[in-house]
């Protein structure tokens, strides 16, 4: 009927045909579990070996700015991290700047971290909540936390929070572990970069920062960690389950992995079909 | 006169706190270090404040899409009947610091499920994104899809066991290969904007301040 | 090792909540796996009143923080002001005085231009600029000088891509054609690794409709 | 040392932001004068124009959107890109109230509102239609990113729109709403300074502003010379940059770290 060849229809399929399939090819390894071996990458080595450094009494900044929805990606790093940084016995000063749902974030860190159970509340972490105003706040942070948090999340005035006494600002904490979905471990770089951590002996020359982030901002993020910027860095669901390996837990970053897997190889295929067909019917045409 | 305070006087004010920001960036100077935070802190509660303007907007989308019994008036209308209850539980949570369960269950569930649906959706697009981009027509084309291919195999296990040489690939194309375009975007994407900023700076920039009448 | 401790809920809230976020997540991508329909329609408004009346709360809360609370309990007169300028945003609806609700919005855009202009000169310029020739320590492999002239080599040709009141004509042009070949590598490679990003929520928002159909464990 | 009183380490940013006004200035003072400065034309601007007649030949309507940025006009990185988004929608606001032609802006910004609904008003004005510029059917504001895309999406498939414009701060929204701008077969225009979004525009649509050049575009539609002066100094600055990092790459072969010194003040 139609001079139409298998590959001018390939050209033009409908996308929800991949859709379908991608969607299938993404639930099935979940079932079906691969278990592929991960090798570990040097940003995820780095955020590593940093809380390896951490001493006794040290207190790290989490700033969890990744929604609930970028869980699959920075919820597996974030939980090991928080895990490592618990069993050096550091303290935690959790807020965030990014999304409403932190709260919910934090908790499910709560739940997934068994080592939170022999530590107190006030005492070796706090939770502030969220305080929408993005860069702004990284700024006033870095001077003045109880400027912006006069009380954290249970409504004790943050004066009178016992680990909170002498913190105030960036020269008190030292590190900052920021996860997010877009720029906020830029304002970190930008407005605490100049400041001086409370642990010089850190090695690092600049504020010690590192993102737990999205896989999508890795290229882009990997040139502050190549300058020294970021001291450690994650990218996506990848580098959760090399944080995970790191660490020595097994948990989502390792389980979804075969789906990355699975639905990787559906995308290349796919773009391999394109292109032959591209060329065949290409070549026809002249 | 009042084109004064209409116009002339806004872009002072703009200008003001921009050079009060600069200034306070680079220099150690207490008074207009002070005067930055109070700035930030008074654009933060503004921007705060804001969000009832947006409200009272989308309240009257739906109102008028009621009213005119358009289309999808019925959807407007469960918009506005859920707004009202929800409105009302937040407003209570704020008042007494204790969460209603209804409010609770809301926010737990249906809000959290659709914003990671809609966050995941782009999975989805991309793909299509992906088979359509992705076709060597030409050289340009071929290194952009040379690029995407090796990352893409670099970052799934799965590269690894096929060859060693895909990670390594990969992982050159993400550490090395994109450093000369990214940067450059980034020191080009600032002169764009400090000539913006200039200009906005000077009142030359009038597009988003359009004259008043 | 040490596994997740999450299980399916036992009580009514929990399980009603499982299913009704699962119906809203197939309602939603009935648009891309289908078409748009009354289904997706319902999520859409669902979702448009849940996000503005938890956004109002979350605001709230957060000026009670910031304003209301050293206002009132720390005697902080001068957040007045601010107070203030939040309501003349306000005036945009009375048509005679909607002029006053640009002051409090000219204060947001100095703020961020000021902010942009200075905070982005450090790191999106000088600090790439170091970053770019800041050769290789001594005794590295030969493959890092070659990186490193590679980068170098690529920022200038892309920076000549980018000059806006010059043609790109004569010895110029086959500069910036090499320009944007370093372009098209950037942008595939960062294509690449946002791949896997939105694969892996996609993922996860796979494994919770498993869950949910009790097919996989939580 | 503090130079002039200047933090450690940002004492070549200050120098290079005086420079850059410096450039700026005598350039904008030289077109003052006459000197007549032909800025490369962005395609993506002209399209702008081809979209709307061809929605008004169409009978349809024109999605615009600035993105998310953050939710604030005040954001460093984003609250710019918004506003250059607002300004080259004041131009195609006239243009469509010259053609007859609908748009619906999509803001997820609240704070940006009082910008937004002066500058259609004032558009319409300018075309002496005020009248037909009625605020609720011509911006549609949704809190949040995601509840903002969901109704995009619904709106982009139930009206059809002839083309989608989205010129902003940008973020994982730019791929969904440039697919399904695609799938209807709407003429698409982007461009944002978000380098994380740019592959994303570049594969889905039509016409791309990158980084810079959505702050150049809002320049190129104003004409005026003064503002053309400003991107000659950019162009200026280029070539001062490409200078040091060449002065730099032959001095870091030589292993010479004098320079790399001075730009660490």
């Amino acid at each position: 009927m139609s001079d139409k060849t298998i590959w001018d229809k390939l050209q033009n399929v409908d996308r929800r045909v991949f859709y379908w399939i991608l969607f299938v090819g993404l639930a099935v390894p979940f079932m079906f579990p691969l278990g592929l071996p991960v090798a570990v990458t040097p940003p995820t080595q780095g955020l590593y070996s940093g809380l390896r450094k951490l001493q006794a009494g040290d207190v790290v900044a989490l700033s969890i700015n990744s929604g609930v929805s970028a869980w699959g990606d920075c919820l597996p790093a974030m939980v090991a991290s928080v895990t490592q940084v618990l069993r050096q016995d550091a303290k935690l000063v959790i807020w965030s700047v990014g999304y409403v749902d932190c709260d919910i974030t934090y908790r499910e860190i709560v739940n997934r971290v068994p080592e939170f159970k022999s530590k107190t509340y006030g005492v070796d972490w706090v939770y502030f909540g969220y305080c929408p105003g993005q860069e702004s706040n990284v700024a006033l942070l870095r001077d003045n936390i109880r400027g912006l948090y006069t009380k954290d999340i249970q409504g004790t005035p943050t004066g009178d929070i016992p680990m909170m006494k002498n913190i105030n600002g960036a020269k008190d904490i030292a590190m900052v572990l920021t996860s997010d979905t877009g720029d906020v471990q830029v304002y970190y770089r930008n407005q605490w970069g100049p400041t001086k951590s409370s642990r010089d002996n850190f090695g690092a020359v600049k504020y010690p920062v590192a993102e737990i982030g999205i896989a999508m901002n890795l290229s882009g993020d990997m040139s502050f960690f190549l300058s020294g910027d970021l001291f450690g860095l994650t990218g996506g669901s990848r580098g959760g389950a090399e944080m995970e390996k790191l660490v020595g837990i097994k948990g989502d970053g390792t389980i979804t992995m075969d789906s990355i897997n699975v639905s990787h190889l559906l995308v290349i295929g796919a773009i391999i079909l394109t292109n032959v067909s591209y060329l065949l019917t290409r070549g026809k045409k002249r | 006169m009042s084109q004064i305070y209409k116009r002339e006087l806004v872009f002072l004010v703009t200008g003001i706190v921009t050079i009060v920001m600069i200034l306070d960036y680079f220099f150690v100077f207490s008074p207009v270090k002070d005067l930055a935070t109070q700035l930030r802190t008074w654009a933060l509660i503004i921007q705060l404040m804001a969000i009832g303007l947006g409200a009272i907007n989308l309240v009257r989308v739906h109102w008028r899409n009621i009213q005119k019994r358009t289309s999808t008036w019925i959807y407007s209308a469960w918009f506005m009947v859920l707004f009202a209850l929800l409105l009302v539980l937040a407003l209570m949570k704020v008042s007494t610091g204790t969460e209603h369960w209804i409010y609770s269950w809301f926010f737990e569930y249906p809000y959290i499920s659709l914003s990671n649906t809609l966050y995941a959706i782009t999975g989805f697009y991309i793909f299509s994104a992906a088979y359509r981009a992705f076709r060597a027509r030409n050289i340009e084309s071929a290194i952009l899809l040379i690029g995407g291919i090796f990352v893409m195999l670099a970052n799934a296990p799965i590269g690894e066991v096929i060859t060693p040489w895909f990670p390594l690939i990969g992982n050159w194309c993400n550490s090395v290969g994109q450093i000369p375009g990214m940067r450059t975007f980034a020191i080009v994407g600032t002169l764009g904007l400090l000539a913006f900023g200039l200009r906005t700076l000077l009142g030359k920039e009038r597009g988003f301040y359009s004259e008043v009448t | 090792m040490i596994t997740n401790v999450a299980a399916y809920p036992t009580d009514i809230l929990g399980i009603t909540g499982l299913w009704a976020g699962l119906l809203l997540m197939l309602f939603i991508y009935s648009y891309p796996l289908w078409k748009e329909n009354p289904l997706y329609r319902f999520a859409e408004h669902t979702f448009v009143a849940l996000a503005m009346a938890i956004a109002i709360g979350v605001n709230l809360d957060a000026l009670n923080k910031v304003a209301f609370y050293p206002l009132v309990s720390e005697g902080a007169l001068l957040m007045i002001i601010p107070i203030i300028l939040g309501l003349m945003i306000y005036l945009l609806l009375v048509p005679q005085y909607r002029w006053i609700s640009r002051y409090p919005v000219a204060i947001l855009v100095g703020s961020s231009i000021g902010l942009g202009m200075a905070g982005q000169l450090l790191p999106n310029i000088v600090s790439q600029i170091i970053n770019t020739i800041t050769p290789p320590k001594v005794g590295v492999a030969a493959f890092d000088w070659f990186n490193f002239v590679y980068i170098a080599i690529g920022l200038i040709c892309v920076t000549m891509y980018f000059l806006l009141t010059y043609e790109h004509t004569g010895p110029v042009k086959p500069v910036t054609q090499f320009g944007r070949y370093f372009i098209m590598l950037a942008l595939g490679a960062y294509f690449g690794n946002t791949v896997l990003f939105r694969f892996s929520m996609l993922a996860s928002r796979a494994q919770f409709l498993l869950q949910v159909l009790k097919i996989i464990p939580m | 040392m503090a130079i002039l009183g200047l933090i450690d380490g940002k004492v070549v940013p200050f120098f290079l932001l005086i420079l850059a006004f410096a450039l700026f200035y005598f350039f904008m003072d030289q077109a003052k004068r006459g000197v007549t400065i032909k800025a490369r034309t962005f395609p993506a601007v002209a399209a702008i124009s081809e979209a709307i007649g061809r929605a008004a030949e169409m009978g349809k309507p024109i999605y615009y959107s600035t993105g998310f940025g953050q939710l604030t006009l005040s954001d460093a990185m984003n609250g710019p890109q918004t506003l250059a988004g607002i300004s080259i929608l004041s131009h195609t606001t006239k243009l469509c109230a010259k053609n007859g032609v609908r748009l619906t802006y999509f803001t997820p910004i609240a704070d940006s509102l009082p910008l937004v609904e002066e500058t259609m008003r004032t558009a319409y004005l300018a075309e002496g239609k005020p009248e037909e510029f009625i605020p609720v059917t011509a911006i549609n504001y949704q809190q949040d990113q995601d509840s903002y895309l969901t109704a995009s999406l619904g709106w982009i498939q139930r009206e059809r729109p002839a083309a989608s414009i989205l010129l902003g701060g940008f973020y994982y929204e730019s791929v969904v709403l440039g697919e399904a701008g695609n799938t209807i077969g709407a003429m698409q225009i982007g461009g944002s300074a978000n380098t994380h979004q740019l592959p994303f525009l570049v594969a889905t649509c039509d016409y791309t502003l990158i980084m810079e050049e959505l702050y150049a575009a809002s320049a190129e539609i104003s004409g005026n010379p003064d503002v053309l002066g400003t991107l000659r100094g950019e162009d200026f600055l280029k070539y001062i940059i490409i200078a040091i990092v060449a002065i730099g790459f032959l001095l870091g072969l030589a292993n010479n770290k004098a320079l790399l010194d001075i730009l660490r003040m």
